[in-house]
């Protein structure tokens, strides 16, 4: 099993890509989410929010161009884009708390079968950021996490009660990974789909909580 | 497909707005800061039991005619039409006019709950937030305590205020893009900048339309995630009743220019 | 007494702008307070916040002239003056709530020897408006109010306790009325200055809490 | 006389700065939304367990050099010159770079009080609007909770957040008049705007004076009354310790530019 093909971090990213509908506001974390970018959807115009307060702004900039005061959430500057607006802190986060965005796609440690999330502090350096990472989670109207589906031993982060420090409960709609995407629902995680030669009972295997495989479960679909 | 927020009429605008809806007014008073097209639209569509949320009540087209505006309605269209059960406003009676809301309010036929006018503000604000909640030093003491909690907080008293939800926000701003992107004039700011995004349902009235990226990143004041609807202003202002302006209204009108040279 | 001499609403607005001091922050309320605009002293610079949203504006414009959408609270078109903002009413009761006030200037129907007070209803009308009120007059550092001693009817206006509609409770810092200057402190309301021709126990006769005569009580100064 | 906030020099804008206070540091943690030369002000004061407000506590100078920034001193200036005793942070530390304040944490030689970034901005907004508290959904079930007030309202809980109040705020602006007017760029606009008039004395470090009345009415984000002092940044940058940039930054960029690439 350990020789299966696994998505890699760009063809992760292209698969939360396509949950963007048209008109969608997206905020995209650090690290894998902030890929999602690079793969909209033909045709679909989608706006980007960063919590530093930026909304619709552009692509990142090549190394070296790119204006000090247009930064990303992640550090990175970004260019400016028609219809882009800037915004104070507690402006952006009335956006985030209130509901205001449509996708929050974030990396995660943990997801538990209720959709707990725990991703801000690994138990083991005891230290971690916050961040905007617990604001996004509560307040986004889907949260949308993308992780690999085992840590590097090989222990489940599907898990049934999150052992690392919660960043919030009850919050996370799909769960995207690097062998299966995964819904979170009141009755429990339901498997939609499963990376190229992979089958539901070896996803299983490798996850805490008993999943529910959709009678429609198939392989990750990328376009 | 691009994101194009722009409605043809206003009464498509407006056309979902059920009958017992809550429906924030943006603006201060004045009619320079209210969505005067879209009240009327709301009118033709003949909703009732409609829950208001505004700073005033309107003081009627005439007031304003007499003052040379071109889109003259304001909220008094929906009070003198009848759509309204409930208003909750901060400043909804004039002292040197008696307006048609006054007039229904002494009559029992509408209800009035009102609230300090930073109060109305920050719990329209706590909806767009996410907020439970907030903590006001504001009423205390007064009438506007009654029936709600309190809390010592540092030693200081405060109040608790909860949002106020909406279904519909109905806003002016000046200019806007095709994404919702606003941009509103001097003190025509007020309420429609703070009720945008709000309500479940934000739909802003416009003097002009430009094209998207017209907008100065840092001089747009609401970002267009919280507008869902435009509507652009004509040309030309068509009045749907036209009538004599009424007595009432001349003798507010002196009395204004009085107060104006005092 | 019926014949002494009593301050006009001009002048009583001049007395209130000599509280005006350089760099300060004030709201004027609608009535005489927004008159004393016209009376800053000479030399100091004084800027005016209106609580539906603009700060810095200038003077009111002559009739027929104007901006609509550029009004005080009153409604009045106002002049734009170098160095005005505008923003929405959330900020605005920011400003006012959140101490940044120097000053805010109302009128009044009763204060109370504590310095409640009452004008926002008068208990014969039933009906009144509420408005920025409430939040003016607990918001800013230091609340003045200007009224008329009495009532049409003769009644005092400055009471033990206010029998009106409360705006607010303990928040008058200074009273302007058409007699006199009175400074409302821990101790109890100090009569500072009197109307030209009055003595402090004629204004006492029309006052009902007791007065402390500051020991430099003296007549209204108003250059 | 005109009112004039404008300060003659960064050592005096922060001459009242006294040990032990609370002092509030605007910006997202990018250099170039930080007050950097008010910090080194702060620094040279020689100031002691201070109380700081921030986003994150500082990347190191090293890190902006390495990135072309003319201005590098971020709020790392404060901690490894040992001024502070306390932070309230969101982002305190990196997950790609260990950054001064993390070793000073281990060492147990700061202390840390961790807020999800909204909540902060809204309890420093609290402080700003003279709010007692607000109810926030952000934490519930988390270690955010612990010791906290909770309130089930309309069948959803919430936490009671209190206002964060300061003694300074110590911001960076784009322009700025003799009022205190400011006008920011793009995502440095951030905690800085926000923080403008949340402590008792709001000290702008600004790109640019102009002129009164250069900024339109409406394109100014942080009204004069919000801003106590200004401080202009000069031409030239002086470094106050000429020193090698450590290895350990080197390698946090090579990191920062294969994240970039990626």
């Amino acid at each position: 099993m350990e020789d299966k093909f696994k998505l890699d971090r760009e063809t992760m990213a292209l698969r939360v890509a396509k949950e963007f509908q048209d008109g969608n506001y997206v905020n995209l974390g650090i690290g894998i989410p902030v890929l999602a970018a690079n793969y909209i959807p033909v045709g679909r115009e989608v706006v980007f929010q960063s919590e530093n307060g930026i909304l619709g702004f552009g692509e990142i900039t090549t190394l070296g161009e790119g204006d000090p005061d247009l930064v990303n959430a992640g550090g990175q500057t970004v260019r400016p884009a028609p219809g882009m607006s800037a915004f104070d802190h507690a402006e952006s986060f009335t956006m985030i708390r209130g509901g205001h965005l449509d996708i929050s796609v974030m990396g995660g440690f943990q997801v538990s079968e209720k959709g707990d999330l725990a991703n801000y502090m690994v138990p083991e350096r005891k230290i971690g950021s916050i961040g905007g990472a617990m604001d996004l989670a509560v307040g986004a109207k889907r949260l949308i996490v993308v992780m690999n589906h085992v840590t590097k031993d090989g222990k489940p982060r599907v898990v049934r009660k999150c052992t690392y420090h919660i960043t919030a409960i009850e919050s996370v709609n799909l769960l995207v990974t690097d062998i299966a995407v995964i819904e979170i629902t009141d009755n429990g995680l339901v498997l939609k789909e499963v990376a190229p030669g992979w089958t539901p009972e070896e996803v299983q295997s490798l996850t805490e909580p008993t999943l529910i495989v959709d009678p429609d479960c198939h392989e990750i679909e990328l376009m | 497909m691009p994101i194009n927020k722009i409605m043809p009429s206003f009464d498509e605008a407006v056309a979902d707005i059920p009958d017992g809806a809550t429906i924030m007014i943006g603006g201060f008073g004045t009619v320079a800061s209210t969505a005067s097209l879209l009240l009327e639209a709301l009118v033709r569509k003949g909703v009732k039991n409609l829950t208001t949320v505004s700073n005033s009540c309107g003081f009627g087209k005439d007031v304003w005619k007499l003052m040379g505006a071109k889109f003259p309605e304001d909220m008094d269209v929906l009070v003198r039409n009848n759509c309204i059960k409930k208003a909750i406003a901060s400043a909804p009676v004039s002292a040197v006019y008696q307006n048609n809301f006054e007039k229904k309010l002494r009559a029992g036929e509408v209800e009035l709950e009102m609230v300090p006018q930073g109060t109305l503000a920050e719990r329209i604000r706590a909806a767009k937030a996410g907020l439970g909640g907030v903590y006001t030093p504001v009423g205390t003491g007064t009438a506007v305590e009654e029936g709600k909690e309190t809390k010592i907080i540092d030693g200081k008293k405060y109040i608790l205020e909860l949002p106020i939800k909406a279904d519909f926000a109905l806003i002016k701003a000046h200019k806007a893009d095709r994404w919702g992107n606003l941009v509103y004039r001097y003190s025509s700011r007020t309420f429609n900048g703070t009720m945008a995004g709000a309500a479940k349902v934000t739909i802003a009235e416009v003097d002009e339309i430009v094209e998207l990226g017209e907008l100065a990143p840092d001089e747009i004041h609401t970002p267009g995630i919280y507008v869902d609807r435009l509507v652009v202003r004509p040309e030309k202002y068509e009045e749907a009743d036209e009538a004599e302006i009424s007595q009432d209204a001349k003798e507010s009108h002196e009395k204004y220019l009085e107060r104006k040279s005092a």
